[in-house]
Parts: structure tokens; C-alpha cells; sequence
């Protein structure tokens, strides 16, 4: 089985490689662009043949160590089982 | 956000909202509540410590500037040497990551506010049991902070202490403490006056970073669901980099009156305290601080902790200038208010007053407390030494504590760090009790260190107090120096408890009787109090930090053994006194004992023979007698130098 | 003694400027100013450094966002013309992001920043940099990164080992260079390598950390002394 | 118009920070995972409403920017217009 978890800052936190990526953008004359936020992406490969299961296990994986709750949201996606 | 919110948020007590009502004579508005609990916390204003703090010294020969500016300063030739340690014990605790990085940003700010460029980070660190998931999660977190914002900015972290003790389980304790330097005539203080000069604020935009901060930084975590801040405070280092060579630009063109960093409370205590120290009064225009978040309230505006931003007091025949040097380093800046004649402090919003409180009674007047003091009852059993098997041979013992982590090589730890910029650190890290940087230019150097005993305070308070500030001078001196100044970070329980009043009452009371003795002044520090999970306080902990000066580095020496035939000696009186040692606590599990006793006069004459010592160039290496006692230091100076030692114990 | 001028570059969050300059000036007393990231105007410079530090925060890669300052337009046609450009740690980081020189940045393989001495060997001595060492010379020079795993796909790295473009590699005191003392898990140990035509150098470790024997190490003086013997 | 960047290294390029995520997610006792792989994701926000002129540009920016053709690819996503 294949899975995606995508890690993002959450909405009121400070995201300072965001806004130094975008005065970079900027100074490369990509002006259209008015927001970047960065984030983290990780894939991942599970013996687990149980769709249900997995998703329970990832839950727990991305609260515990993918993600930090104090300050970032986690997203899961099974991309193929 | 109603009254009743604000004052919950506040933090203050219903007699001290009453006081400031009937100073003001009326109601306070949600932004003036937000302020006083703000100005009148632990953290700003020091109500459980300040009777305490008068009584220690703040004089000395080397000191240029003592408490109530950003950091102290001492001197040597037309050097001034600006350093402070402060604590990020909750936020860290929350957020190991970002509440050691902001950790760090904020005490270099507070350096460079002073117009010094920071040299060198210090961290004394303090985590619970050794081998908890929480434990392995904190020190994760807060060492990669360190790292990340330290080595970003290009601060060395060249010493410290990393100690596990299970009572910090709950509480981590984050000390970081900064050493920055600067020709004399160069400091700058904190201050704002002049009517008519501007409040020019420069660094990030404002946004909801760590609201409550203040208020937060004293407040007891309870276990279960942790008392979680909606938004933690998150560091850029790549912007307090711009902010600290922008403002150092700025002090070397003179444009600037005053300059402070907005720490925790953000724009209010800096603008009420620079007021403060310019006897003026002050106006903030709401409407002109650059904001990250869309419509953020006065009220959120005035306490946000968003990091790296800056207020400087400038004539308004320098803006042009200020705002050239904003436009090199790439940083937002504005006008946010200006100095008034009128003794107040007074916030607007599209011209609608907010905010108007005597300046002196929000900074004068913090209601302290004298808590009631009661001797600990743990006291009494504490200090006899429980019965106790020893199963293990004298090798197995000295391998076990050279094995312990609290002993063990801390290369794990400042091997992350990048303790090598700036070119000045002249030994590696665990070579000595501190670290010792060369003064470019100059036969001089400066020697740094930070000590703390959480176990000896625990056994004996004042006796506990006196040790740290003793072992800290003791490390400056096994390098050959001579200290200077003191800083201390407070780190204690609940102080509305009487047994830990008197923890803290009885530590300080020893803290000032060894500065006292060893003629050093207090210059400053912070104080982190109601560290209790569950009710249950951590170990009483001064953590102090201590800069002094070698005249000629060339000289001076670490604690690896030089040459074989070298002879070994001892100076001091051995005594048996295994109390609070941690040889016993791994005899018998737990923390006992009497603490070992402290003759000052004998300490001061032994560090003073030490230096001469050294400065004769005598001895080849010099290292003090601390944790694990004399095989131990004896064991940390051959591993140091790769070669072997033999000692007759009957000498 | 003529003396050479050496051009400091500094971009933002530029943190071993300062060390550099006092290395080139006080140690070696030779010409030196700094060369701020907006200027393009490098006229009268023998020889440009881009020193160590986290230019723009490291963010998104180490050296990804300097790379587009202005200095670099300047600075590729300095080198175009046979001029020396000597690219020490993030230096080197942002040569490689131009495309100076081949090769990528990945995060070490132990993960963590790493700080601390480093022996290297000199595998090539005939360049502006590298004459004084002697062939298969020890010295050590300290490391600071956390971005030093340095990558070389197939093709590139037999286009390196062919034109003998390896300046340093990693090894112990010995001179063995293996995994266990490479520091990062660099492609075939690699510390520092030139461009095709061995005018510009891009070193890991730090040359200006260890020109001072207090400093505790001077594996790194060779750097500088070669350059002044050559130019 | 928003858009996502995902940035990951090249199949062929080891990845230290996968292999240390996926030894302490069994050290954790989530043992059925096998792979992790780490990347980067960036969310965008642009003026641009014309979907190819904001795509052209996308694929300049992940170029030159976002992405290191030598050891990374990416994938470019228009979430809303």
C-alpha cells in the first residue's frame, strides 16, 4: 500500500521561509505571485493490505511524529493499496 | 473580547484590577487590562522577586552598567563586555523547537539592543528522567532550535550544561545566556525621550504570535491537556540576522537615541519601559504598525509576541536616514508613536484614545509580594543518607557515573552546534568548565560559563545558592580568569507556596552572600517561576552566568593534562561529604544527604591563588572538583589529554 | 610583497564574512573589501570570496535564493575571464546552484548539523589554490553544515575523476579516505572541487578557520599561501 | 488562482531523512511501514487567472526556484482558479 501525508504550518502560525520565498520571487520579477506557504511531504509504503487499518496507524504516526499539533496540520491520502 | 476575558487573560488578581481602577478613577478598558498583566507579571515585573533582588550587590569595579537596562555590561580597557541570561522554560515545554529558538533571539536581541555585537551563546539546559518518549521529544526539539537559530545568525554556542534530574520531568528548563562586546562608547540605553522624537519600530511585521505571552511565561502547565497557547511564538533567524547588522548600522551612523527589542508583551513593554527610562510620556498610533495577520484588534496588536522586531527613540531629522538603512537590510519599518511631555502612556486607534496610564505607576507601582516563608518539611528527612548496598566494585561505580549522561562527553550536543564562527573560541568546548574567546587585537580574552546545582539547593537552599555562583567563579578561574559580572536566571516553583518562598528567599539569600564575598556584581537575569506539573515543583535551580577576563590568553589553560611526569595536586580540603552527590543518588536512588558545605573566605583566596597561579604559568591545567567529585575530574582531564594518571590517596 | 585584492561577498544572512576578511587582512595582509550582494561592479578584484554562512536563511535549499543576487551575474563573467572565485561552505553551495560547478547539496547522512575538525587531502596541487599543498598532503580544516552531502550523478562525477577536478577529499589522520571519515556521505569523499578550469574552487571545509595556530588547527593557510604564490 | 508545488529527490538519490524517519517509526512499533520518502510542498497564490499563462510561469518558477533538477523533480498542481 501507498500513502501520501502532507504537513503544513497552521493558518496563524509565522512562516518565514514562505514570506522569504516569496520577496525572492519578487526580486525574480514573478510578481503575480501574492502568497507562498511551505510545508513538508512525505510518501510512504505499508505491508498493510487493510485500508481502514492503515488509515488508523497514519492518524497516529502523523500526530505523533509527521506532524506537530501545537503547530501544524496533517493531511492523509491513500494513493494506491 | 469583553472585560471579563481580558482580565482572566491578564493574569491579575481582582485586588490588583482594583488598585489600578482607583488609580485611574474609572474603568479600564480591555487594551489598559491587557497592559497592566502584561507590565505587572512575573516576567516584567518581578512582584514576587523584587524585595528579594534589592538585596543583592550591583556594585563592582569592573561595572559599566548594572540591573534595569537589556543586559548588564562590564569593562575592560575601552572594551565593554554587554551579557545576560534569560529562560524559555514554558514555551519550550509546549514547543521545544520554537521556544528555544525564540529563546535564543530573544537574548541576543536584548545584547545588541545595548549596541554590542553578540560573540557567544551559552545554554544550560535541564530535562527530567533520562530515558522517558517525553524526554527523548524534548531535547530533540530544543537542541535543534538552538542549533537552527544560533548557527543561522552566526552566534557560537560555545558552553554549557545539559543535566537530567526526574523532578524536571514535567518542566524543562531553557536558560540561554548571550555575551556580547562593544568599544565603551558605543553602548547605548534603553530609553526614550525628547518630546516630539519618534517611535521608529523595524523587523517583522506584527501578527498572533505566542498572544498572552507574558502572562503565559509564569503560569503553571497542568499535565493532562496542556495549557497549549493558541499560537506559539516562531523564530526567523534569518531575519533577526538583518535586524541585529541593521541595528548595529544604525548605532554606528548615531541615529538613534534609544533602542530596545520587543520582547515578551511586544510593543507595550518596550514603549512603557524605554518611557520609563526617559522620565517621558508616550502615544502609539495603532494604525501605524505594520501588521502580518488582517484585522487584528488594538488589543492584540499591543501583546502580540511576534519575534524579531525592534523599537528605536529617534529624532525625526533621522528617519530618512533610518529608513535608508531599513531599505539596505530589507526589513519593514514605520513611525508608530512619539515621545510627549504628558507622563502618560497613551494608545490610539483611527484617533480614538485606548489607553491612557501614568507611565510611572505602570512600572512603579507593580504591587509586590513578601510571601510568607516556611521552612520545607522534606528538609528534615532529606538530609540523612538512607541506608544504602553498595553491590558494585570502586571500578564499576567510576565507570557507571563516567557512563552517566550527566557526566559523559557533551560532544553529542555542541557538535551540532557551530561553535567555531566568528573565529574568536580558543579551546574546543570540553576542554573547560567554560569557554574562553580571544579579543581580536588584544593579548585579552574572554572567560565565560553557566553553573547551576538543582540538587544542592534542594538538600540546602542558601548553602545551594552560594554553589553555583561559587562554581561558576571557580570555572573562570581554572582557565586563569577573573570574574567580572554575574547574571542569574531564577528557576523555581509556585512562590504563593511558603515552602518554595522560602526555596527561593533562602537561594538568592546565598546567591548575594558569594557575590558579596567574591566582590562580583549582580548585573541582571530573569526569574521563571511556578515551574510545578501537578503541583509538584521542580528542583530549586539558580542557573548563573559568569564572564570575566584573562589579561593574556596566551597563558591560559583547560583541564587536559600537558606532559607525563607532570606532577598532580590538590587544593582545598578534601572532606566526606558525599550529600547530594550524584554518586549517592545512583547509590541509593534518590536525592539525600547534607549538602556540602562552602567556606567563602577559603574560596576566594583558593580562586585567587589559582589565578596567580596560571598567570605565573606554575601549572600546565587547572579543572574543579564538581559532579562525580575528584575521580571524576580526575578521570575527565587524562580522557581529555589521552594519557594516563596515578594517584596516591594516602597524600 | 605585492599584495593582491580579494573581493568578500555578503548577502543576506552572510555569517563567516567578518572571519574571512580578518583572515585575508590581518593574517595575510593583503587587499581586501566587501563586496555587498546588489553591487555588479567587480573591477580591480584579483580574487572573489564567497564565504560561508546561511545567505537568505538557507531557506528552501542552501544557496538556492543567493544565487539570483546581482553580484552573481558579475561574478560568472569575473570567472569567464580566467579570474580566481574561491566558494568556501554556503560559498560553495551557491557556486553549485549557479551552475559554476557541477553538483548538488543533500542533508548529511547523519541527518544533524555537524561542527567539528576534519582531516582532508589535497588530490591535485596544480591550481590557484592548491600549489602549496604537496600531493596527497593531510590538513586538517574544520567542517560546520548541515546541507554538505555534496552529489554527483554518473556522468558528472566521470566528467570530475577525468579532468582531475577533485581539489580535497575526506579522510582520516592517515590519509584513508572511507565512509567512516566522511563526514556528510559525499559522492567519492569529495571536500572541495574546482570548475573545468581550475579558477574556481569550491571548498566544504573551512579554510579561514584554520590559518591561525591558536585557532587550534592550519590545515587551511595552504588555501591562501597558494593563492598569493600564483596570482 | 491557487496552485501546489511538490518537490521530491530523484528516485536514484538516497535520502537520509526518510531512513531516519522510517527507523524510528519502528522504533515506535509501527513496524508494516517499509519506505518513507521526505519532500517539499509549497502552496501558491497568484494574480493570474489565465490557467496556461499561470502554468507557463509555474513551471519557470519550480525550475529555477523551487526545485534542483539535479537531484530533485516536481509536480505542478492548479487547485482553484
Amino acid at each position: 500500500m501507498k500513502a501520501k501525508i502532507e504537513v503544513m504550518l497552521r493558518e496563524d502560525i509565522f512562516d518565514p521561509q514562505g514570506k522569504t520565498i516569496v520577496n525572492a520571487l519578487h526580486h525574480m520579477d514573478y510578481k503575480s505571485v501574492s502568497n507562498v506557504k511551505a510545508g513538508k511531504l512525505f510518501y510512504l509504503e505499508l505491508q498493510e493490505t487493510n485500508k481502514d487499518k492503515a488509515l488508523k496507524q497514519m492518524e497516529e504516526m502523523a500526530h505523533e511524529l509527521f506532524a506537530n499539533p501545537v503547530i501544524e496540520n496533517y493531511k492523509i491520502e491513500i494513493i494506491d493499496l | 473580547m469583553t472585560e471579563k476575558k481580558a482580565i482572566e487573560l491578564s493574569g491579575l488578581s481582582p485586588a490588583e484590577i482594583d488598585l489600578a481602577r482607583k488609580k485611574l478613577g474609572r474603568n479600564l478598558s480591555v487594551e489598559e487590562i491587557g497592559m497592566f498583566g502584561a507590565l505587572w507579571s512575573e516576567h516584567c515585573g518581578y512582584k514576587n522577586t523584587k524585595p528579594l533582588i534589592k538585596k543583592l550587590p550591583v556594585t563592582g569595579k569592573h561595572l559599566l552598567q548594572g540591573p534595569g537596562e537589556n543586559a548588564g555590561v562590564v569593562s575592560v580597557d575601552d572594551y565593554a563586555i554587554a551579557f545576560k541570561i534569560e529562560s524559555h522554560n514554558h514555551p519550550s515545554a509546549v514547543e521545544p523547537y520554537e521556544g528555544a529558538a525564540t529563546g535564543v533571539g530573544g537574548i541576543l536581541r536584548d545584547v545588541f539592543a545595548m549596541g554590542a555585537r553578540p560573540i557567544a551563546v551559552l545554554d544550560s539546559l535541564r530535562f527530567g528522567k533520562r530515558d522517558s518518549a517525553r524526554t527523548r521529544f524534548l531535547v530533540g526539539g530544543i537542541i535543534n532550535g538552538i542549533s537552527d537559530y544560533g548557527n543561522r545568525v552566526g552566534i557560537p554556542t560555545v558552553a554549557g550544561e545539559v543535566v537530567f534530574e526526574d523532578q524536571y520531568e514535567g518542566n524543562p528548563l531553557v536558560n540561554v545566556m548571550c555575551v556580547g562586546i562593544a568599544k565603551k562608547d558605543k553602548i547605548i540605553k534603553a530609553t526614550a525621550k525628547g518630546k516630539g522624537n519618534l517611535l521608529f519600530y523595524y523587523g517583522s511585521k506584527t501578527g498572533r504570535d505566542g498572544l498572552g505571552g507574558a502572562t503565559f511565561a509564569s503560569a503553571e502547565l497542568s499535565s493532562e491537556g496542556e495549557d497549549k497557547r493558541p499560537s506559539v511564538q516562531v523564530g526567523d533567524a534569518f531575519t533577526e540576522k538583518l535586524i541585529l547588522e541593521a541595528t548595529l548600522e544604525l548605532l554606528e551612523k548615531k541615529l538613534v537615541i534609544g533602542i530596545q527589542d520587543m520582547g515578551a508583551a511586544g510593543i507595550t513593554s518596550s514603549s512603557v519601559e524605554m518611557a520609563g527610562r526617559g522620565n517621558s510620556g508616550i502615544e502609539i498610533d495603532i494604525d501605524q504598525i505594520p501588521a502580518r495577520a488582517a484585522n487584528m484588534s488594538a488589543y492584540e496588536f499591543l501583546l502580540s509576541e511576534s519575534q524579531e522586531r525592534m523599537l528605536a527613540c529617534i529624532e525625526p531629522s533621522r528617519l530618512e536616514a533610518c529608513m535608508e538603512v531599513m531599505k539596505k537590510w530589507e526589513l519593514d519599518c514605520a513611525v508608530i508613536g512619539r515621545v510627549t511631555d504628558s507622563q502618560n502612556v497613551v494608545v490610539k486607534e483611527n484617533g480614538k484614545v485606548l489607553a491612557d496610564i501614568p507611565t510611572r505607576f505602570l512600572l512603579d507601582e507593580v504591587p509586590f509580594y513578601e510571601r510568607e516563608v516556611k521552612r520545607p518539611a522534606y528538609l528534615e528527612k532529606a538530609a540523612s543518607i538512607p541506608p544504602y548496598h553498595l553491590n558494585k566494585t570502586n571500578n564499576e561505580m567510576l565507570k557507571d557515573l563516567l557512563s552517566d549522561v550527566n557526566i559523559a562527553s557533551k560532544k553529542w550536543v555542541y557538535e551540532r552546534y557551530d561553535h567555531m564562527v566568528q573565529t574568536n573560541l580558543l579551546a574546543q568546548p570540553c576542554a573547560a568548565g567554560g569557554a574562553l574567546l580571544r579579543i581580536k587585537g588584544t593579548s585579552k580574552a574572554i572567560a565565560m560559563a553557566t553553573d547551576g546545582n538543582g540538587r544542592y539547593t534542594y538538600l540546602n537552599p542558601s548553602v545551594g545558592g552560594m554553589q553555583a555562583v561559587a562554581e561558576v567563579a571557580r570555572n573562570l578561574a581554572c582557565m586563569g580568569a577573573e570574574t567580572y559580572g554575574i547574571t542569574n536566571c531564577l528557576n523555581f516553583g509556585n512562590p504563593e507556596k511558603s515552602e518554595v518562598y522560602y526555596q527561593l528567599a533562602k537561594a538568592m539569600e546565598g546567591m548575594g552572600k558569594a557575590c558579596k564575598a567574591l566582590n562580583v556584581p549582580i548585573t541582571g537575569g530573569n526569574a521563571s517561576l511556578y515551574n510545578e506539573t501537578d503541583g509538584e515543583p521542580i528542583l530549586p535551580t539558580i542557573t548563573v552566568g559568569a564572564v570575566g577576563i584573562v589579561d593574556n590568553y596566551k597563558k591560559a589553560v583547560t583541564a587536559a593534562f600537558q606532559k607525563e611526569g607532570h606532577l598532580v595536586g590538590l587544593l582545598g580540603i578534601n572532606k566526606e561529604e558525599i550529600g547530594g552527590s550524584l554518586y549517592l543518588e545512583k547509590a541509593c536512588g534518590k536525592i539525600a544527604g547534607k549538602c556540602p558545605s562552602l567556606d567563602m573566605e577559603l574560596e576566594v583566596r583558593l580562586q585567587r591563588l589559582i589565578r596567580e597561579l596560571i598567570s605565573k604559568s606554575f601549572i600546565a591545567s587547572a579543572q574543579d572538583v564538581s559532579d562525580g567529585g575528584l575521580s571524576v575530574a580526575l578521570c575527565e582531564s587524562a580522557i581529555l589529554s589521552g594519557k594516563g594518571v596515578s594517584i596516591r590517596m594516602e597524600e | 610583497m605585492k599584495k593582491i585584492n580579494f573581493g568578500v561577498v555578503v548577502f543576506p544572512g552572510t555569517n563567516c564574512d567578518k572571519d574571512t576578511f580578518w583572515v585575508l587582512d590581518k593574517v595575510f595582509h593583503q587587499n581586501v573589501r566587501a563586496v555587498w550582494h546588489t553591487e555588479s561592479d567587480l573591477e580591480g578584484l584579483d580574487v572573489l570570496v564567497l564565504p560561508g554562512g546561511f545567505s537568505y536563511g538557507d531557506y528552501l535549499r542552501s544557496g538556492a535564493i543567493a544565487r539570483f543576487s546581482p553580484v552573481m551575474k558579475a561574478l560568472v563573467k569575473h570567472a569567464q575571464k580566467g579570474k580566481a572565485v574561491l566558494g568556501i561552505c554556503n560559498g560553495f553551495q551557491i557556486l553549485a546552484e549557479a551552475g559554476l560547478i557541477k553538483g548538488a547539496f543533500l542533508r548529511n547522512k547523519g541527518v544533524h548539523f555537524l561542527c567539528r575538525e576534519q582531516n582532508i587531502k589535497a588530490l591535485n596541487k596544480n591550481s590557484i589554490f592548491t600549489n602549496q599543498y604537496q600531493k596527497d598532503e593531510v590538513a586538517q580544516v574544520p567542517i560546520a553544515h548541515g546541507e554538505g552531502n555534496y552529489f554527483l550523478n554518473q556522468d558528472d562525477l566521470k566528467y570530475t575523476l577525468d579532468n582531475e577536478l577533485i581539489a580535497f577529499q575526506y579522510c582520516d589522520e592517515n590519509g584513508l579516505a572511507d565512509e567512516s571519515s566522511n563526514p556528510n556521505g559525499s559522492t567519492y569523499h569529495i571536500a572541495g572541487v574546482f570548475n573545468k578550469e581550475k579558477n574556481v574552487l569550491g571548498i566544504m571545509p573551512h579554510p579561514e578557520r584554520a590559518s591561525e595556530a591558536e585557532m587550534g588547527s592550519i590545515g587551511g593557510k595552504k588555501v591562501f599561501e597558494s593563492i598569493m604564490a600564483r596570482i
